[in-house]
């Protein structure tokens, strides 16, 4: 129990840190340790899998990417555009409201907590996860698919240069 | 082969500024002053014709690698040995003495062949007459271009400069003063 | 003709021309990575070698333009030579082009040797051109194989460098020296060469060709050292003339002009050998023509040793060429003539004189001009590295960082000739 | 301009360089010059070594250049070298430039000169020609102060941008001026 | 898990830990010998015998090197990522099976860092975070040099591990399982020696092996810190230990992959005629059960240390043999031929599987 | 463009086969050949030369670290006649000379000699032009030394101290005119009695 609010007292801290942090290489290291401490929640949780593929996926690559366009663009204070005073209230109106449709949805939800009898200790594995999904889920897995490849044939076709051009 | 090493210095002496008291060596800095001889790392500025027998001294007949300096390190954070081989004109200058600057403490200076120890045949309006007339020199090397044995010997002569200084030797008065009149920092 | 007249469209017909690339090359403005970095590659950057700045303006790894700036040890070899004796220039030729001294010193003593009429005798011609073929490989060898280490591969230079190794050994056995050989006098070689260098070459020539193979097979058909170099950097015959490329650059455009074959000078015409050219002009062919020209060298060698005629190494020219130590110690007339070639006072007819040699890298010129003295009155060194360089601005564009530093290797510019 | 005492090596050549080839192939060169460009063009015309050499004015330089580059028949289409030179005592000639040029397909060389005065030194540019050209004007006027009309980018090359004077003229010294470990300046230096 | 055992356990994690620190230091003096000897030279010899002693010279000497700040850089990223870069690659070494179990009477030590079923995801996720170290000090470092370096590692860094995973997943189908230490015992069926992955994968392991020196950013892939382009890459304007720490993440690296290769692919702790020699020495030696699996246990270290070591030496080999790719090409052989290479790889291993020319391989253990 | 030698021989650029594409020949080649070298470095001698416990053996005629000869009698040859100075073209030598007196025949061998004669090794390129210059057969390079390498700038000016010949006879460069046994017997027993 203590490791778990360690964990949550470490991801929120870093979260808090991804909004508040000045300079966007700061924010996207934060982010990075916010999953981390996701992952750990999932360990807790029993669902290695999910923990590793967490931080393979999103860790250990989209968040480079990040790093790579935040690094390249070397955005920092100075070049920040002042935004107006409208866009801010709108962005805190917004962002409250999404708080309170989550606290709404979220309102009803019964914490389970640790069942001796129903506990399955296989629950988080791979083959476990692998059977839901290609079983059950089938059909959500393969248009998530689908959508995927259609968003990787876009930025192909975007990143794409001209033709006679060298490519690098 | 006739011995070609220095005759007449029997002990190596101290260079400016290590004399004194406070500047013994003690067991700790002897080990620190053997391992930093050991791993000298070079930064070759090479700009002419002794950069070419730097290259014969890396080259397999004579292996700088056998004093552990066999790491080119071009970038001069890293690098603990600035050797300066060739010719330095007065276009040069000012780059030899900011990469003299950017070098990480401790740094010796090697100075190989006569161009760069004194201008050599150069005595000429574009040419500086000599290194140390920007960033101090702790060996020279004569010749031009020296032989690779002559730039081992180099070596082992900054070998001995480094095995015999304290570790305190860079924080001294004396080594800022010597720095100072050189108008480095 | 008014000179601004005459001068009216020059700079037009060069913006021109700088526009027609420029539309090519620069990208659009839609283009996402528009914000270009500069980078200095230089002058102590490990890939410059010697020392020459490029400051490249990059969009991302490609190089949108690159200016280079020289002179960073310029020595005044001009300048000093209006202030030193004939003599006492080669040792500054030496230092030109160190990666091949005795091909310096024997241009230069040719100079020296057409403005004085000195005739030298069939030996010591062909001793040069064994020296100037061994200062050519061994200049070709430090070319290539630095090529290698500028892709990566450092174990081919030190396989080749050992080689290198054996000509300075040749070279001591010769003059004395390494490096800055300071080999020959006006009018001949300074010494015949003694059995251990002939020996010692014979050796030399017997076991090279395998190491020589060796470093072949390990470059020239390798995908990896291919992708680096096949159509990088290449340069169209016309504009390498345009640009004065000559020698081994000139050569790879498919331009098979060589000063040894078209204005002969020390017998080569009684030699065999072939010009290596290339298709067009790529950094491969550069490699591949220097590695060719190394084998018509060892051809040139094994010719110019067999045949060696017998006879002086040098001229009978006493007002020129020192007399031996002994006759100076003994003979008045020696004496005074040691004397006077020391001091200078050789009787130099006035005129002047344009001499040009295969150097290491081209046609290795030097322009004369003697007034009578003990000095030259000027003397102008055609300096291949100097004229060729420029044209690196050029091929460089459109390229990435990693061609630049390939096609820089692959020129060979020796910074001593460079910038003189 | 050339010195005077040239010709008597000139005219110790004449004789050897009747039999020469390179004496005929310079003759016929010569001629097509004359013909291309006006005998009046030229002046000074000598063989020293071999080499033709003629001299004239800067007015025509570009263009006797330009013209050889482009004639079909002499194909003096490589610019082998140009260098400055000076010249003190020649009054209001103190300057010169000098140009190889090389005929590759008939292996042909000529050296052209031009001499103009120190207060005046603007020759034309050759870089619209050969882009060789770019870096030799570049030394030369690093070298000699000579200014060349229409270059691109005139620059110093090899010294340093704020030097104030162009070494290769001869009134200024060759030493360094502060070296201290070499003070003899005893036997004839 | 009795405390006696956990003890044991965390003897067996600190041993490996020591080892893995010991091996990349000794790697760099492996690393100066190899090359001297493949370029004809004799390499360190003046640092003690031999010049034994060369590494600890270096790392004696980078302790006491000044410290450096590049001004405009940011000091706290400057220093974490040196350390980010060693963490990372001491932490992988934890999953990897240095042998099977030894047996004391009832204490079991399982010669391994940690046991976890996900380990091969594990190992990856690790890899992959690797590249933090690269990015965070190459920009920190506020040079242009230093930030082409580390862009160079990221895409480079992220392009091969797809081509890597997809050669691995091959081998995961067949093996149906995660756990570094299944695969490895998999690799071993009593009486068929030869079971390696590496026969059942040449082309995976292919992949996989040019794959790994991209990922340990060594030549001929050695484009991040190319000297002759770069100057030093993404370490150009470190000094002292923080570089040494760089250096020495490369070669913890370098052995973490060697043992990862020598564990999918060349069978890890098992060596030829293990289970004959077992039974011959219990039987005819008359040595208990324990004792002969003990031996047996000790000889599966020394061979799954002789396969690093093979694998380290050929790391050196083939840096010191081949150019580099430029960066361009790198990215082409990475996308459009290593990853399709790879996706066939998959789709032939799956069809055999399915046709059952690869058998299922059960769980004999 | 023509031809303008008829001797040109085109390279071939052959475009790569399939096995090349695939990298590995070369690759193995490479290996290959790293890898005997490797062997050979390990098995057979090793070409590289253990500076300073080993040296390599220098040519005859190497130009190596100056040396003032003496002749058979131990005298000084130098007559500080200059013109090894004027040959110099680093400016390197400088001298002084001086009118030999009574009494000092024995030790100068020629009526006038050099008071102080100073070489600086800094400026000094080895070219050899000196000893060419020397017309007195004084002044030599000598085959089997070299300058060394020294911490301070002043260590680098060679005076006569430094520079001529020592008088023991074994310690004489091989460089120049050479005793014969007899004359070094001679000089050695003269040296002795003195």
């Amino acid at each position: 129990m203590s490791l778990f609010l360690f964990l949550s007292f470490v991801a929120l801290l870093s979260a808090l840190g991804v909004v508040l942090a000045k300079n966007p290489v700061h924010s996207v290291l934060f982010l990075i340790l916010t999953f981390f401490t996701l992952s750990a929640h999932y360990l807790l949780l029993n669902a290695q899998f999910l923990a590793a593929v967490n931080i393979i996926v999103y860790a250990g690559a989209i968040m480079v990417l990040f790093l790579f366009v935040i690094m390249f663009l070397n955005l920092n204070e100075e070049t920040e555009p002042q935004k107006p005073m409208l866009a801010k209230v709108a962005a805190t109106v917004s962002g409250g409201l999404l708080l309170l449709v989550m606290v709404a949805a979220l309102r009803g939800v019964e914490p389970t907590g640790y069942n001796a009898a129903t506990f399955d200790s296989q629950i988080g594995m791979v083959d476990r996860l692998g059977m839901v999904l290609f079983k059950e889920y089938s059909l959500p897995f393969e248009l998530a698919s689908i959508l995927l490849l259609a968003a990787m044939v876009g930025s192909v076709m975007l990143g794409k240069r001209e033709t006679g051009e060298r490519n690098f | 082969m006739v011995d070609t090493r220095v005759p007449e210095i029997k002990s190596v002496p101290a260079p400016e500024g290590i004399e004194g008291a406070g500047f013994f060596a003690t067991s700790l800095e002897k080990v620190v002053g053997i391992a930093r001889a050991n791993s000298l790392w070079p930064l070759p500025f090479a700009t002419s014709c002794c950069g070419i027998e730097f290259m014969a001294t890396m080259g397999a007949h004579y292996d700088i690698s056998r004093f552990g300096s066999e790491r080119p390190s071009f970038s001069p954070r890293q690098a603990d040995l600035l050797m300066v081989m060739g010719t330095i004109a007065k276009k040069m200058a000012p780059i030899v003495k900011q990469v003299y600057e950017q070098m990480a403490e401790p740094r010796w200076v090697l100075a190989m062949g006569a161009c760069a120890c004194s201008g050599g045949i150069f005595d000429s309006y574009s040419v500086l007459q000599g290194i140390d007339r920007i960033i101090p020199v702790d060996v020279y090397i004569p010749g031009c271009p020296p032989r690779p044995e002559q730039v081992l010997d180099g070596l082992m002569r900054v070998q001995d400069l480094a095995k015999n200084e304290s570790i305190r030797r860079r924080n001294s008065p004396e080594y800022q003063a010597l720095l100072a009149s050189y108008n480095i920092k | 003709m008014a000179v601004n007249d005459a001068l009216a469209g020059t700079h037009k017909i060069i913006q021109e021309a700088q526009e027609q690339q420029g539309g090519q090359l620069v990208p659009t403005l839609n283009d996402f990575s528009q914000e270009l970095t500069t980078l200095n590659l230089g002058p102590t950057h490990p890939a410059t070698h010697g020392i020459f700045q490029n400051i490249l303006q990059m969009d991302g790894e490609r190089i949108i333009s690159g200016v280079p700036t020289i002179g960073y040890i310029h020595r005044a070899f001009e300048k000093i030579a209006e202030r030193r004796p004939f003599y006492q220039i080669t040792p500054l030729t030496d230092r030109m082009n160190y990666c091949s001294s005795p091909i310096n010193n024997m241009g230069w003593h040719m100079t020296v040797e057409k403005l004085l009429g000195v005739q030298v005798p069939k030996r010591a011609q062909y001793m040069r051109v064994i020296m100037m073929e061994l200062a050519r490989i061994a200049d070709h060898l430090i070319c290539n194989s630095i090529l290698g280490v500028d892709t990566g591969a450092f174990t081919g230079f030190l396989y080749v460098f050992q080689e290198r190794e054996k000509i300075y050994e040749i070279y001591e056995e010769v003059c004395g020296s390494r490096l800055t050989t300071n080999m020959g006098r006006v009018g001949g070689m300074e010494r015949d060469f003694s059995p251990v260098a002939i020996e010692k070459l014979r050796k030399w020539l017997k076991e090279f060709p395998a190491v020589m193979k060796e470093f072949e097979s390990m470059f020239n058909r390798n995908r990896i050292f291919m992708d680096r170099v096949v159509n990088v950097g290449p340069i169209t015959a016309e504009k390498a003339l345009n640009y004065g490329f000559t020698g081994p650059n000139l050569r790879a455009a498919g331009v098979d002009y060589d000063v040894r074959v078209m204005n002969p000078y020390s017998s080569y015409e009684d030699f065999e050998f072939d010009i290596p050219v290339g298709t067009n002009g790529d950094t491969y062919d550069r490699f591949l023509v220097r590695n060719e020209e190394i084998w018509q060298s060892l051809r040139i060698i094994n010719q110019a040793l067999d045949r060696l005629p017998d006879g002086p190494f040098h001229a009978d020219a006493p007002h020129y060429y020192l007399p031996p130590k002994q006759a100076v110690y003994k003979n008045m007339e020696a004496l005074i003539y040691h004397f006077k070639i020391i001091m200078g006072e050789i009787e130099a007819p006035v005129g002047e004189v344009y001499h040009s040699v295969e150097g290491g890298n081209g046609e290795l010129g030097f322009y004369l001009i003697s007034d009578g003295g003990r000095t030259p009155y000027r003397l102008h060194f055609r300096r291949p590295c100097f004229i060729y360089y420029q044209a690196y601005s050029e091929m460089v564009v459109g390229t990435s960082l990693s061609d630049a530093i390939v096609i820089l290797s692959s020129m060979n510019v020796i910074a001593g000739e460079l910038d003189a | 301009m050339a010195d005077p005492t040239k010709e008597e090596s000139t005219a110790a050549q004449e004789t050897a360089a009747a039999q020469d080839p390179t004496a005929q192939q310079n003759a016929q060169v010569l001629a097509l010059l004359h013909r291309l460009f006006g005998e009046s063009t030229f002046t000074d015309v000598e063989e020293p070594y071999g080499l033709l050499t003629v001299t004239t004015k800067r007015e025509h330089i570009h263009n006797i250049i330009a013209g050889l580059q482009q004639d079909t028949e002499l194909k003096f289409h490589f610019l082998t070298t140009m260098c400055g030179i000076n010249y003190p005592e020649n009054l209001n000639q103190e300057l010169g430039m000098i140009y190889h040029l090389h005929s590759l397909v008939h292996n042909v060389r000529l050296r052209i000169k031009i001499f103009f005065p120190l207060a005046d030194p603007v020759v034309p540019t050759l870089t619209d020609l050969y882009a060789t050209a770019n870096w030799m004007e570049r030394e030369a006027y690093d070298f000699f102060g000579i200014i060349f009309m229409g270059h691109p980018n005139l620059r110093r090359i090899l010294n340093v941008e704020d030097m104030d004077y162009h070494p290769m003229r001869r009134q200024y010294p060759l030493e360094d001026g502060t070296r201290e470990d070499k003070t003899d300046l005893f036997f004839g230096r | 898990m009795s405390l006696e055992s956990l003890g044991w356990q965390g003897l067996v994690i600190l041993v490996v830990f020591g080892i893995s620190l010991l091996i990349a230091t000794y790697c760099t003096y492996a690393e100066r010998v190899i090359a001297a000897f493949l370029q004809d030279r004799v390499g360190p010899d003046r640092a003690g015998p031999f010049g034994i002693v060369q590494p600890l010279a270096d790392a004696v000497k980078l302790f006491t090197k000044e410290e450096f700040f590049p001004s405009g850089a940011n000091k706290a990223l400057f220093i974490f990522g040196p350390c980010l870069a060693m963490i990372t690659a001491l932490m992988s070494s934890a999953v990897i099976p240095f042998g099977n179990f030894l047996k004391f009477g009832e204490t079991v030590v399982h010669l391994q860092g940690i046991e976890i079923n996900v380990g091969m995801l594990y190992v990856f996720g690790i890899v992959s975070l690797g590249v933090y170290g690269i990015m965070i000090g190459g920009w920190a470092s506020n040079n242009k040099f230093s930030l082409l370096g580390a862009i160079r590692a990221a895409s480079q860094n992220i392009s091969y591990e797809l081509a890597m995973g997809l050669a691995l997943i091959a081998v995961l189908m067949m093996s149906g399982s995660l756990s570094l230490r299944d695969i490895t015992l998999q690799q071993s069926v009593p009486g068929e020696w030869h079971f390696w992955n590496v026969v059942k994968q040449p082309l995976g392991f292919i992949i996989f092996i040019v794959c790994a020196f991209a990922e340990t950013n060594r030549t001929p892939f050695d484009l991040p810190e190319c000297e002759t382009e770069l100057v030093g890459g993404y370490h150009t304007e470190y000094s002292s230990m923080k570089m040494g720490l760089y250096l020495f993440a490369e070669y913890v690296n370098v052995f973490v992959a060697s043992a990862v290769m020598s564990v999918i692919y060349f069978g890890g702790f098992n060596f030829p005629f293990q289970y004959e020699l077992r039974s011959w020495l219990s039987s005819s030696q008359g040595l208990s059960i324990d004792a002969a699996q003990n031996i047996i246990a000790i000889l599966g270290v020394v061979a799954v240390f002789a396969k690093i070591f093979a694998f380290i030496f050929f790391f050196m080999w083939v840096r010191w043999t081949l150019p580099r790719f430029r960066y361009d090409q790198l990215m082409r052989l990475g996308w459009t031929i290593l990853i399709p290479l790879a996706i066939f790889n998959i789709l032939l291993t799956g069809g055999l599987i399915t046709t059952g020319i690869i058998p299922e391989i059960k769980q004999w253990w | 463009m023509e031809s303008l030698s008829n001797r040109a021989k085109k390279l071939e650029k052959k475009p790569m086969t399939l096995a090349e594409r695939a990298y590995l020949p070369a690759i193995f080649q490479g290996l290959s050949i790293t890898m005997q070298h490797f062997f050979r470095a390990a098995t057979k001698k090793q070409i590289t030369v253990r500076y300073p416990e080993e040296t390599r053996p220098f040519s005859p005629v190497f130009r190596g670290l100056h040396v003032l000869k003496r002749d058979e009698a131990g005298r000084e040859r130098c007559t500080a006649c200059g013109l090894c100075a004027v040959a110099c073209p680093a400016e390197a030598i400088t001298m002084v000379a001086g009118e030999r007196k009574k009494g000092e025949q024995n030790l100068y061998r020629e009526e006038k000699y050099a008071v102080s004669y100073e070489i600086n090794m800094l400026r000094c390129i080895f070219c050899g032009l000196c000893e060419e210059a020397c017309p007195k057969a004084a002044i030599y390079l000598q085959a089997d030394k070299m300058a060394p390498p020294r911490y301070e700038r002043d260590e680098f000016i060679y005076g006569k101290d430094r520079l001529v010949e020592p008088v023991s006879p074994d310690n004489r460069s091989k460089r120049g005119i050479q005793l014969t046994p007899e004359q070094a017997d001679k000089l050695r027993t003269q040296m002795q009695s003195a």
